[in-house]
Parts: C-alpha cells; structure tokens; sequence
C-alpha cells in the first residue's frame, strides 16, 4: 500500500464526506467513520515497511516526497487511532449543532494532513501539510463562537508566527544545500558550522515551541483547547499540538544529528540543556496554574502545557532513557488527556455544555462510564503505577536522576504532585461529591461515547501493564536516530542501574486487592446509603441545598495565587495593545489632507537626490 | 524464598504497624500522666469493627479503600526489612515514590464518593499536605539518589552498610535533619494531623467510615506509620541485616516521633505548607547543593 | 475485668470487642457534656476501659446522651443514633433524659428520651460524677455479656411506634430511616 | 508553431490595444441601440484579448514579438515590445479585465452605466499599452490614459467622498505624471531618442550623475501609481470609494502596471542588474506600513486597500532583489495579487451590498447568508496571506526562498521582516473570515446569495488559484523567462535594435 493512495484516502475521504453531508447526514456519519477506521487499518498495514520513499509530486522544481520511518510510523498509527476514535465520539455530540458537515470536514481534513505531516519526506510537503493543519484547526476552534473566537485569534496568530519562523529555517536550508529531502539534509547538515546549526534549531525550534507551548509561547493554548468543540480539543490535544515533539524531534535527531544537536554550546549553555529547562518549567508552572482553573477543559489544558513540558524535557536530555521516554510520553499523553476530554465532553452532552467544576458533582452515580474513563485518565495523567504514563515518567526520572541532574529530576517529580491535586480537584467536582438537585434525572451517556472511553481506559491499563508493546516499536526510532537501544521485556526494562518490572507491579497489586476484598466479605455485609445519609454533625441537609466544591483548595490558592498568574498571557495582551497603538499612529501618516500627500511626493524626490548625491547609490 | 518473604513481610510491618499504633497511644497516656489501655487497645478496636455492620456509600467507596490498602501493601513489598525485600529489583526508589501515592489518592477517591463535605476538605488538606511535604522530601531523596547514583532502595541500604549511615555521612547530613524535620508530616502526627482533625472536621477523610472501613483504614494507617519509619530507617540508618535490629531502630525514631506529637498542638494547614516548605526546604535543597558540589570536587 | 482472658476472646470475639472497645461519639446534647472531659483527660482517664470519644457516628458504638434534650436537639439526636452501626448503645446521662428532670415543666424539652430511641441504662444524677460513668461502662459491659445491651434491637422491631413518637413531637420527618430495617442487609 | 493554432497563432499584439480602444469609441454608437449590449461589450472584448494574449505565449517564449507601428525602423518609430513580460501581463490583465466586466454586467446598475464601460475599456487599454509599449513617450501617454480613466471611475458614484478621493487621487496623480514626463523630457534632451532599447543602448556609456535626475523623477514619478511609501496616500481613498468592480482592477492591476514601469525603467533602460538596498528597504517600509495600516482598520474595502501597499512592498521587495529568482518570484506574485485581491474585492462588493455598510462588523453571520462568496473571500483571504496549497504559497516561497539565497545575516533580518508583517496579515485576515462566519448576525439571516454572474467570475478566480497554487509549473516556465527579459538588458536591445 503505497503512501500517496493513503494520503489521497485522507483528504479525499474528509471532502467525500463534507458532499455527503449535504446528502444525507446518516451517510456522512458512516462514511466518517469508515474513513478514519480504513486509515488505522491502512497505516497498521505498513507496519514494517520502514524505508519506503515515494515521489508524489513536483513543486517548484523540488521533489516533494513521502517515507515512512519508525518515527513517523509510530505517530501516524496515534493520530489515526485517536483520530478514528474521536470521530466515533463525536457522532453523538455533534448530532444536533449546526454546520456539521463542515465539522467532519474539518476534522477529518486535520487528521489527513497531520498523516501528511509525519509521512513528509521533505520540508516543503512537511510545511504545507503544517500549514494546512494549522488554519484548518484555526477553523475548528472558532466553531463555537463566543469567547472561541478570541482563542482562535491568539491560537492563528502564534501558529503563523511560528510557521514564518519554520519557512525561513526551511528556505534558508534550501539557499544552502539546495535540497530540501529530509534524509538529504541529514546527511549534509552534519559538517554545518555550529552557528549555523543553532540557528536553524532557533528558527524551527520556535515553531515547534509554538505548537508544543512550551513555556514562554504557550498562551494560545489554554483559550484554544477549552473553546474548540470537546471531541475535537481531544484530538487538539492529543496530537496536534504533539506536532511540535514530532518537529523537534525531526529538527534535533533526524535533520541534524544527535552528536551535533548535544554539543552545541557550551558548559552549562548547552542548547539542549536549555530547552530540557525550558520544558522543566513548562512542567511546574502551568501544573500550578491548573490548580487555580475552575473550568474542566481549561485545567485539562494547562495540564495538556504541563505534560508537554515531559515530553520536551526528555528528548532534549538526549539520552536513550530521556527520548525513550519522552516519545513514549507523548503517545501516552495521547491517549490519556483524550480519554479525559471525552469524559468532559460526555458530561457536557449530557448536562448540556456546562463546564463550571463548582457547578457539578456527583455524577459518577449517574454516569459511570464517563467516570472510569476520567478516573483512568487522571491515573495515567498522575503517573500512578500500572498505568501508561507511569512508565515514560520513570524512564525520563530515571535518566535525569542517574545523568547528574538531580533539579530537572526535581521539577519533573514535583509536577507530578502538582498534578494530583489538580486533577483530583477536576475528578472531585465532577464525579464525587454531592450531585446537585438538578442533575438528578441525568441520563447515561450514548454507547458510541462509552465505546472510544472503554478502549482508551484498556489501553491506558495495557500499556501500562506490558510496556514493551509500544516501547519495542519506540527502541526502533531511537535506534535510528543512532542512540543505544534499552534492554525492553514485554513488561518492563532491564538495567543494572534499576529495572522496571510491572507484571510484577500488577501481580502484586492484583493480589493485595483480591485479599482485602476478601477480607472486607468476611465482615458483615455494609449496607448501601444515599447522598443525603452522610454526618453532617447531626443535621439533615435540605435536598439540593448543599454543595462545596467551591474553592477546593482555598488556603493554598490563598497562598500561591499571587505568584501563579500567566505573566506571559498578560505581557503578550500588553504587546498586542502597543501593537495596536503602533498601528494606529502609523496610520496617522495618511492624514487624509492633500497637501501632506503632494509633500511626501516632493520629498520623496527630494531624498532620493540627496542620496545619490551623498553617497551615490547608483 | 521470594513468596515467604512477599508473605513475611506485609505480614510483619502490619504486625509492627499495629504495635506502634497501640504503643503510641499507650505512650502518649504515660506522657499524659495518665493510665492508658492497653498496647493492644488496636487490636480490640480492629476486631469490635469488623464485628459491626456498617454503610457504603458506592462501589468507589469500597475500592478506593482496598486500593488504598493494596498500595500501602506493595509499598512494603518494595521496602527492605532486614534483608527481606521481594520486590525491590522491579524498580526501586521511583516505584516507592510514585506507590506511595495510591494510599492517599485511594482513601481520597473512596471519601469523595461519601458526599460528605469533612471528607472534601480532609482530602483537600491532605492533598496540600502532601504537596507541602512532598517539596522537600524529593529533594532530599534526589539528593539521596545522586550521592549513590542509584535508583534501587537496597543498593542505597548496601552501600550504607559499609560506608556508614547516611545520617552521619558528611553530604547526606543536612538531608537527614530534613528528613527529621518532615518526618512528623509524612506520619500524619501532630504538629500536621490537619488532615484528621476530630475535633474540627470529624475526622476528614475517615467520616463516614465504619466497621469493616474504618478496621482497613485503622491497619492503612499502622501500615503508613510503618513506611515513613521504615523508609527513615533504610535511607538514613544503613537499614539492618536482620529484622530485629532493624525493628529496634525503627522503635527509637517512633519514640522520638511520639515525644513530638505529644508536645505539640495542631497547626493550620497553611502554617503547616508555610513551615514546610521554609525550613526543611531549604535544609534539603542546600544538602542537594551540598551533595552535587562534593561529587563535581571528588570527579575532579 | 476479663480483658485478658485469650479463652473468651477465641470464644466470643465480637461481644468481647465491643466491651473493650466502646467509641463514643463526641456528641454534646446538653450541660452534662461538662463531665466528659474530665472523664477522658488525665484526671480519669476513661481511654483504660477502653472508651474513646470519636468525631462520628460512624465510627462509634456508644451513644451518651449527655444532659437535657431540647427538641431541636432531638432531631439530630434520631439521626445520629440511626447512622451509627449496629451493635450499638445508648446510655442517658444526668436526670434530664430520664424524666426531664428540672426542666419536667418546660415546653421545649423532651421528658422521657426512650419514648424516642431506645435506651440501654441511665445514669441518674444531676451532674453525675465522672465515676458514674465508669459504673455504667461496666454495667453496660454486663449488659452486653448477657446480650441484654438490645436497643438497637428494640428500635429495628418497634421502628413503627418509635417513628410515630419522632414524629409526634417533632413533626413529619424529612429523611427516610437512615439503617436498614429487618431482614435486608 | 503548431498546426491547429492557425488562426490562435500569432494573434497580432496590436490587436490588444486597438480593439478595446476600438470598442470604447464603438459603444456610444451600441449604446444608442440598445444599453443591454453595452455591458457585454468588455465581456467580448476581453474574451478576445486573452484568447490572442494566450496563443502569443509559445511565440514568445521563444523570441519576443517585435511590432513597429507604421514600419519605421525601432529607434525612429514607435514600437511595440511583446516579450515574455509584456505578454505574461497582458494576459493577466485580459483575464482580470474579462472577470470584473463578467462581475460588472450585474454589479453595475446604476449610475451612468454607459460611460463606465467606456471608461473600463480604457482603463484596460491604458495598463495594455503600458506593458506592450517599447517606446518611453508611448508608455506616459498611455499610463496617462490609465490614469486618467482610474479618476473618473474612483468617483463613479458620483458622492462626496467618491468625488474628494477622486480629485485627491487626479492631484496625486497629475503631480506623478509631470515628473514622469520632466524626466522623459530630459532623457529625451540628454540621448535623442525615445526608444527604450536605443536609450538603454546609449545610457550605458553615459555619466552616472547625468542620468540620476531624470531617472529619480520618472522613479518618483510612476512610484505615485505603483504606491511606493510613501507616494501611496491616495490609494486608500480611491480604492474604497471606487465600485468594488474597479477596486478589483486597481487593486489587482493598475498599481502592479505602475510597478511594472518602475522595474521596466530600473532594469531595462537604466541597466540595474544588481540588487538595490534603497529599493530593498522601501519595500519592507512600504510592506509593513501598509500591513500595519490594514490591522488598524475596521472598514473592509479601506482594509483591503492597505492590504495592497503591503502587497506592494513584498513585490518591490522581491524586484529590489534583483536575481533571476527574485524576479520571477516578485513577478508571480503579481499574479498571485491580482488573482487574490480582485476575488476579494469583488466577493467583498457583494457582501457590501448584503449588508449595507463597509464595517467589517457589519459582515457578521455572512457565512450563513451568502456562503459561496464566503468561501470565495475566505480562499482569497488565505492566499494573499500564503497558504497552501492557494496560490499565494508558491509567489511567498519564491520570494522569501530568494531572500535567503542571498545568505547574508542583512538579509534573513529583513526576510523576518517581512515575515512580520505576514504575521500581520494573517491576523487581520483570520480576523475578518472569523467575523463572517463564526459571529451570529443579527440581522436577517435568510440566504441571499451574490447574482449567478458575479459568482462565475469569483468561481473562476477561486479555480484558478488552487490550479496554480497546486501546480505553479503552469507559470513558472513564463516567469522565469520574464524575469531573464527584465534582468537581461543586452538581450532585449538586441532583440529590439536587431
């Protein structure tokens, strides 16, 4: 199966599916799904296949090419699968909005060129797709109007800055070794002068910053993922904003090389050592901010920046434990926040938008389903043993702590604690507790949600259990980025410097469990109680009358608000309002009087003279 | 010899568990100036409860329970006793510190389902407290970790043992009084017992446990008091080659915990994240410092 | 006091456990809470015989009704007695709850408490001394040797009548019973 | 010469200027007949002009098409030069030209419809004549036409600010077109000649500070039509007071013919065949201000204007650069421009209409309403900022690609520059698409979309610019020997002089 047909499924397939639409909208969802099943089954067929280079087209007199690498065939099978499910999940929730149609197209038109990214063979096609997938989610995000049209702002407005930066990095790479094939490049780039290469980590590095929000370019990314329509903030943030690990790891390890991106600088200025900084605060400071979100999304997404700042913080480390786990951490990361905003967005189907932690709770008794894939997610999301995400953290602490950098190791772990609070605030408000009177009649939520819930809460437990399903595929990538391959079981890692065994881990867990259930069924029997029977100092509450989940965590945020506001949030409105101003009094030079104008004439004439007569440009 | 030992040991912490537990309250009467029940007054209430019939409040309730108690369980499992520690080559230091979790995350998840509002801001406080001590006690096992270049709990224990206590070694030193300075926070005794307070929230989390609960929450929290001595006892004391002595030098430091607890009033929960992340922060992060300069120097 | 014979506690564990181990819960009805501390702290130190004041219902299995009940109190009292799990005891203290005592004539308090909840011994005084709670703790221990401790027996049989006396002096009773009555669970 | 072009083939370049001027003459006497043929008259006559403009493109591509008028020999008579440019225009302005008449046959229905078809024929004819010339007195004389139809058709409607923009345009204007001529006049009284190729011939031996001035006044002079900073100032008025269909053409034509003469007059007569820093800044000047100036307006078509001098100053930018890339890349991305503004400007006329005001505000819920011409606007909006896969991608690649070749620290500085103000544009541009579609209107909310025929040429347009966009090799071949005509001076006075 060649990578042009799988490519012309893709984008054919999301415009089939817009014209379909305006046939019959049970089609259009058919056809959606068939579409994003067709393409998991596409790319799971080229499993193995690595190497495979297909000229599809000429552009501009450059060959624009596609390949399949173990790199980009580990993130086209995440984007399919996350994709496909997320397509699934959406059945239902778009079911009665408007402009549906243009809603698949859109999404299904990103997943298309987020395939075209990560099969790109070369820079340009890399770029258009980039592009593509950028103004289409600009699209996306601004679907649901209101306060979604400024995130879409701030969100395009970064995404074109950061693609500029990328066409410069790009084109100049073209001026250069007039190629732009990837795997040209890397071969060339090698022998570079360090001041040329740390330019072009700075140009795409910027790009990939954007996309990734990492800490001083992340502010578009909190507005845009609690705006955009929940189905589609699960793909958002499970792999469109993971475009970014894909660009830094194509720029750093592929393009120009693992020996040169390690050594570039000096001493502690290290460019690696300062992006893996940069990613450290990227964990710490927005894991805080998350704490202080009463919003579901809007938390899930500053922690969507926060685990992004893991995934940095490992592959810039650059070690083979580091990339390990940091590639591992996004695919985990993947499935783990998409797994979390479908349950948000379950709820919000079902209790009709709202999104307010202070408003809900209680609802794990009136949606079950919702509630384990949340309660998974957020295990995956802390890191809890036996869950995916536990893994990749232990490799990227591992590596930190054993490599002599015990204060990344320590912002690392401490976002983790950072974590729990937060996501047990967001688990808390919206599951446990007291259910509010009017949330009583609640439905359950439709199978086609419960159906990508389940799978991801599976797959969360299966990688989390056997490891070396995903890590065999990921000691192939760092082994072609010419790093040492880890020593992988199907169930942990072998090292001298500590292994990592979680059959053991599950056995053990498993057993304590089955013996304390057992203990607990020889005692007798508990009866169950309701919501209302509970010691509150001997009062009975009124029903519907009671409810505090408000301001969970109160004498810390007392504590830590001053010291957590987005600075750069405020400092980017500062410029964007200078920006303004600027802009205004540059306008000022067209004063609309003509005599002005006739001066301007006279002196335009007047300097060009004066300079030829000066310094004779001609 | 590993399935004696996965069997021994669980079985021995909860045995010392319980024992502190009933010693401290005897203990604390001494301290008192009064009588006290008797040292096994636990295990009179862990029976009286199981006999009782008590509410649940949804399937949550009870799994977060047990898995609260599982956790606690593996923990054990990965910490060495002597010379006994089935599980500690499945991944050391990270596993202990990340298992750890499970205890509070499952009562908290099992408290959340109770609706109860005590229960939200026990766990509330009890999140915040960990937070708070969690600062400090990273930085201290970080530097731990570096000093040894390790990750394995036992090859930290093993290299004690012939290069003395970590305690008294001259890097670790400072690290060892934070981890004194925290210890009372991560037992959950007073100054920090913000999470319980009876007398101000009926006892947070545990309010609406009763019965065979409230029995696996009292064995949880003697097996809790037995982790923080415990991890105290291997990562500062050089452990013990067998169990008794290990026993005894896990005796001496609960005593000493006991004499603080009983001296002690409540603080409020900010004071409590106030203190901890001042003093024993700073004790901790200079003794990282301190670690990481004298590795740099002896590297050359 | 047979707290050490390992012989009954192998035979009859339960019944032993609750003697030995009656957590009352910290619940202060009326002026005779004032007893309570001294009876807990260092002077009489009540933790010996092995009771305990606990912050909840839940926990415990000693209800002590402290002193006069007024008929707000009342309320909160049926509904923490209903949340404690069974076995449990409920024990009057001071003259109030038994007859109303000095305030036999006053229109906002309850005279005879076990026209409401069933009680399994008074302590008749007015206060009663803290030792008069340590002679009813072993007399309670009796009681429940000899299983003749049964008011929560007697309120899970009779709830009907019990109800319509809450529910005479109170008016309708918003909740529903808080346990389970008869055979289900 | 192939066999089936036998009539295609070699359709006489003359024909371009004569026929509309023809027809502009013709139409009073067909307006007397009836007026329902007046407005298909452009229609026609475009029709042909781009056919001829199109089957030209082999011959040229081999040598240029030289035509003397009156067969007198180049440097004594007038003659026409139809190169790779000059055809590679033409037809840009033929198919441009053809699209507004096909949108103006419904846009158009008030006011003194006669005349504007007149005027329209004219205008055309002028930018032909412009591009086609060889002869430098022949090009002010029919940049004078231009000019002089674009002020009568700024104040088409005949209000008080169409008619106040209209005389600040003709003040402007007449200013540019005095020292344009002060300084043919002087090359004329330096060299003898008006031939372009003979001037160049003799330019080359002559001294340096002679020439400057004249060629300062002709730069200053064409530079107020092609809307250099700061010479622009009229353009902001004229193009929103004009009617929409002819805001398409000035936008999309008229400034990018003064631009031509600008370059044609540096790189033919005057021989510049390095890259020129003055010309380089002025156009990152002239690309940020008007970049800068279209953020800050909420008025679309004032906003669209703006938009162009930005435009601008990415093509001088690109010119300045002055290799062959460059040139081609500043070239394409005329193309690109015209294509992109004239689908904006006439998708805008439209959504004006709809809604009644120029405030972008206004334009809320558009989407639901005229979704077509939504589309149409959004994929213009997109190219001009240079997305792929539209055509404004590839003309920007070329560019910035060019740019970079340079390889100079200076260089890279400027590209982010210009790149900047990409930046900007893209955020006032997504910006407007955001307002048409995902604001809810509070007006009426019916769909009523633009006339079948305004949406044929917007169709049209659209189609175009994914075409090239997907496929630049349909104009990279003609650009790249437009930009060796341009930058290749010897050649062209061979080819001219024989």
């Amino acid at each position: 199966m060649s990578l042009e047909l799988l490519l012309a499924a893709a984008f054919g397939g999301s415009l089939l599916t817009y014209l379909l639409g305006k046939i019959s909208s049970g089609l259009r969802d058919g056809f959606a799904v068939f579409v994003s099943v067709i393409l998991v089954a596409m790319i799971a067929g080229l499993y193995g296949k690595i190497g495979a280079v297909t000229s599809y087209y000429h552009f501009m007199g450059l060959e624009l090419t596609l390949r399949i690498s173990p790199l980009s065939w580990f993130f086209a099978m995440a984007v399919s699968t996350l994709g496909a499910l997320s397509v699934i999940f959406s059945l239902s929730y778009m079911r009665d909005r408007e402009r549906t149609d243009f809603y698949y197209l859109m999404m299904l038109l990103i997943n298309a060129s987020m395939l075209g990214i990560v099969f790109s063979g070369d820079l340009v096609s890399f770029f258009i797709f980039w592009e593509m997938m950028s103004w289409s989610t600009f699209l996306l995000i601004s679907y649901n109007r209101g306060s979604a049209l400024a995130a879409g702002m701030k969100y395009i407005v970064f995404s074109i800055i950061g693609s500029m930066a990328m066409l410069i990095g790009m084109l100049s790479l073209y001026a250069v070794y007039q190629t732009v094939n990837i795997y040209m490049l890397s071969n060339l780039v090698s022998s570079a002068s360090p001041g040329y290469l740390l330019f072009l980590l700075i140009v795409f590095g910027t790009a990939f910053a954007i996309k990734n929000a990492i800490m001083p370019l992340h502010t578009w990314l909190p507005d845009a993922y609690a705006e955009a329509p929940s189905p589609f903030t699960a793909v958002l943030s499970g792999m469109l904003t993971r475009m970014g690990v894909y660009g830094f790891l194509m720029i750093m390890y592929v393009i120009i090389g693992s020996v040169q991106t390690l050594n570039m600088g000096y001493g502690l200025l290290k460019f690696n050592y300062i992006l893996a900084w940069l990613g450290a605060v990227t964990i710490v400071i927005p894991t805080f901010i998350a704490m202080l979100q009463n919003d579901a999304k809007k938390l899930l997404a500053w922690h969507g920046i926060g685990q992004g700042g893991y995934m940095v913080l490992g592959i810039a480390y650059g070690t083979n434990l580091g990339l390990a786990g940091g590639i591992f951490h996004t695919l985990n990361h993947a499935i783990y926040i998409v797994l979390l905003f479908m349950s948000v967005a379950a709820v919000q189907y079902r209790t009709g938008g709202e999104r307010d932690l202070n408003s809900m709770g209680g609802l794990i008794k009136k949606m079950p389903i919702a509630f384990i894939g949340a309660l998974f997610g957020i295990s995956g999301l802390i890191g809890l043993p036996l869950t995916n995400g536990f893994v990749s953290k232990w490799l990227i602490y591992k590596t930190l702590i054993l490599n002599g950098s015990p204060f990344l190791a320590f912002t690392a772990l401490i976002g983790t604690w950072g974590t729990i609070l937060s996501v047990y605030k967001f688990l808390h408000n919206l599951f446990l507790g007291q259910l509010p009177e009017k949330y009583k009649d609640i439905k359950k939520s439709p199978v086609n949600m419960q159906i990508p819930i389940v799978i991801l809460s599976l797959t969360i437990l299966l990688f989390g259990i056997l490891p070396g399903l995903p890590l065999k595929v990921i000691n192939s990538i760092i082994a072609s980025f010419g790093f040492k391959s880890l020593n992988v079981t199907l169930w942990g890692i072998v090292s001298e410097t500590g292994s990592l065994n979680t059959i053991n881990l599950f056995a053990a867990i498993l057993t304590g469990c089955v013996i304390i259930w057992l203990i607990l069924k020889t005692g007798p029997k508990s009866v169950s109680a309701s919501q209302e029977n509970t010691y509150a100092a001997g009062a009975s509450i009124p029903e519907g009358k009671y409810h505090y989940t408000v301001d969970f965590y109160n004498p810390f945020y007392r504590m830590i608000k001053p010291y957590l506001k987005d600075f750069m949030d405020i400092f980017y409105f500062k410029l964007a309002g200078w920006t303004q101003t600027l802009c205004n009094i540059v306008r000022k030079t067209y004063t609309g009087y003509v005599g002005h104008y006739v001066t301007y004439i006279v002196l335009f004439l007047a300097v060009l003279i004066f300079m030829q007569l000066k310094w004779s440009l001609w | 010899m590993q399935i004696i030992a996965m069997i021994l040991s669980p079985i021995l912490a909860l045995i010392i568990g319980i024992f502190f537990l009933g010693l401290s309250r005897k203990m604390m009467a001494r301290i008192h100036w009064r009588y006290g029940p008797p040292w096994t007054q636990p295990i009179i209430d862990i029976i009286r409860l199981f006999s009782q019939k008590s509410v649940t409040h949804g399937h949550l309730f009870n799994l977060g329970l047990i898995l609260s108690l599982a956790g606690s369980i593996v923990v054990i499992l990965f910490i060495p006793v002597g010379r006994i520690h089935p599980l500690s080559d499945s991944g050391g230091m990270l596993v202990i510190l990340y298992m750890l979790l499970l205890a509070p995350l499952g009562l908290a998840l099992s408290g959340g389902e109770a609706a109860n509002p005590n229960t939200s801001i026990g766990i509330s406080r009890q999140l915040i407290l960990a937070l708070g001590y969690e600062v400090p006690l990273l930085l201290i096992l970080l530097a731990l970790m570096t000093h040894y270049e390790t990750i394995s709990i036992v090859e930290i224990v093993f290299r004690q043992q012939y290069a003395g206590w970590a305690l008294l070694s001259s890097p670790l030193v400072l690290s060892g009084i934070g981890y004194i300075s925290i210890m009372p926070a991560i037992l959950g005794i007073r100054p920090f017992e913000v999470v319980q307070a009876p007398q101000e929230i009926s006892s947070g989390p545990m309010v609406e446990y009763g019965g065979p609960y409230l029995a696996l929450a009292t064995i949880q929290h003697a097996l809790n008091l037995f982790i923080g001595i415990a991890l105290f006892v291997n990562l500062f004391l050089g452990g013990a080659g067998n169990p008794l002595f290990f026993f005894i030098k896990m005796l001496v430091v609960f005593v000493l915990g006991i004499f603080i607890n009983a001296a002690l009033p409540r603080l409020r929960i900010e004071q409590a994240v106030q203190y901890l992340w001042r003093w024993p922060t700073l004790l901790a992060l200079v003794g990282l410092i301190v670690v990481i300069v004298m590795k740099s120097v002896s590297a050359g | 006091m047979d707290r050490n014979q390992l012989n009954k506690w192998l035979k009859t564990p339960a019944k032993m456990g609750h003697k030995y181990s009656l957590h009352a819960v910290y619940f202060c009805t009326g002026c005779g809470i004032i007893e309570v501390p001294p009876s807990i702290t260092a002077r009489w130190d009540a933790e010996r015989f092995g009771v305990l004041p606990v912050a909840t219902p839940r926990q415990a299995n000693l209800f002590l009704i402290t002193g006069y009940v007024s008929v707000k109190t009342l309320r909160a009292i049926i509904r923490t007695y209903e949340q404690m799990p069974e076995p449990k005891f409920t024990v009057g203290f001071g003259s109030c709850p038994i007859n109303g005592g000095m305030y036999w004539d006053s229109y906002n308090t309850i005279k005879h408490l076990d026209k409401y909840i069933p009680v399994d011994g008074w302590i008749a005084g007015c206060m009663p001394r803290p030792e008069a709670i340590f002679v009813a703790v072993t007399h309670l221990w009796t009681l429940i040797d000899k299983d003749m401790a049964d008011g929560y027996k007697r309120y899970r049989k009779n709830y009907q009548a019990y109800r319509e006396n809450q529910e005479r002096a109170l008016g309708k009773l918003e909740w529903p019973p808080l346990f389970s009555i008869g055979g289900k669970g | 010469m192939n066999d089936f072009g036998l009539f295609l083939n070699g359709i006489n370049p003359v024909l371009f200027i004569v026929v509309p001027l023809g027809f502009a003459f013709g139409i009073p006497l067909l307006g007397m007949i009836s007026k329902k043929i007046v407005k298909w008259v452009p229609v026609f006559v475009y029709s042909f002009v781009l056919v001829g403009a199109l089957s030209n493109i082999p011959d040229v591509l081999d040598k240029p098409i030289i035509i003397q008028i009156g067969g007198f020999v180049p440097p004594f008579g007038i003659n026409l030069v139809a190169g790779p440019v000059g055809i590679l225009f033409s037809a840009l302005i033929a198919f441009a030209g053809l699209m507004v008449s096909i949108y103006a046959v419904v846009y158009i229905k008030e006011g003194p419809e006669v005349r504007y078809h007149i005027l329209y024929l004219l205008l055309l004819t002028g930018a032909m004549g412009v591009v086609l010339t060889g002869d430098i007195f022949n090009l002010f004389v029919f940049f004078e036409i231009l000019c002089i139809s674009s002020y009568t058709l700024v104040g088409y409607f005949g209000n008080k600010s169409g008619i106040e923009s209209a005389v600040k345009y003709l003040i402007q204007g007449a200013i540019g077109s005095s020292l344009l001529l002060i300084g043919i006049g002087l090359l004329y009284g330096l060299f003898g000649t008006l031939n372009m190729a003979d001037l160049a011939r003799q330019i080359s031996s002559a001294d340096p500070v002679t020439v400057f001035i004249p060629m300062a006044l002709m730069i200053t002079g064409l530079g107020v039509e092609a809307a250099l900073f700061p010479l622009n100032a009229w353009l902001p008025d004229a193009h929103s007071s004009a009617p929409s269909s002819i805001s398409a053409i000035l936008s999309g034509i008229a400034i990018e013919v003064g631009l031509y003469a600008v370059i044609r007059i540096l790189f033919t007569i005057f021989g510049i065949s390095d890259f020129i820093m003055f010309f380089v800044f002025l156009g990152v000047l002239t690309l940020l201000i008007g970049e800068m100036c279209a953020f800050s307006q909420n008025n679309i078509k004032r906003m669209l204007a703006y938009s162009s001098i930005g435009q601008i100053g990415l093509m001088v930018f690109a010119f300045a650069i002055a290799t062959s890339h460059a040139v081609a890349g500043g070239l394409f991305q005329m193309i690109s421009h015209t294509l992109g503004k004239g689908l904006l400007f006439m998708a805008a006329g439209y959504m004006i209409i709809r809604s009644g005001s120029m405030k972008t505000a206004s334009f809320e819920g558009m989407g639901k309403r005229m979704p077509l011409t939504c589309v149409a606007f959004t994929i213009g909006a997109f190219s001009i900022v240079g997305l792929p896969p539209f055509i404004g991608f590839p003309s920007k690649f070329l560019i910035i690609q060019s740019a970079l070749a340079k390889g100079t620290v200076l260089f890279t500085i400027l590209t982010g520059l210009v790149l900047m103000g990409t930046v900007i544009e893209g955020a006032y541009f997504f910006r407007i698409v955001q307002v048409i579609y995902f604001k809810k209107g509070n007006g009426d909310s019916e769909r009523n979309e633009a006339p079948i025929a305004a949406l044929i040429p917007m169709f049209l347009f659209t189609a175009v610019i994914i075409i090239i966009g997907i496929y630049p090799k349909f104009v990279l071949g003609i650009l790249d020997s437009a930009a060796s005509e341009l930058l290749n001076q010897i050649d062209y006075i061979r080819s001219v002089l024989g």
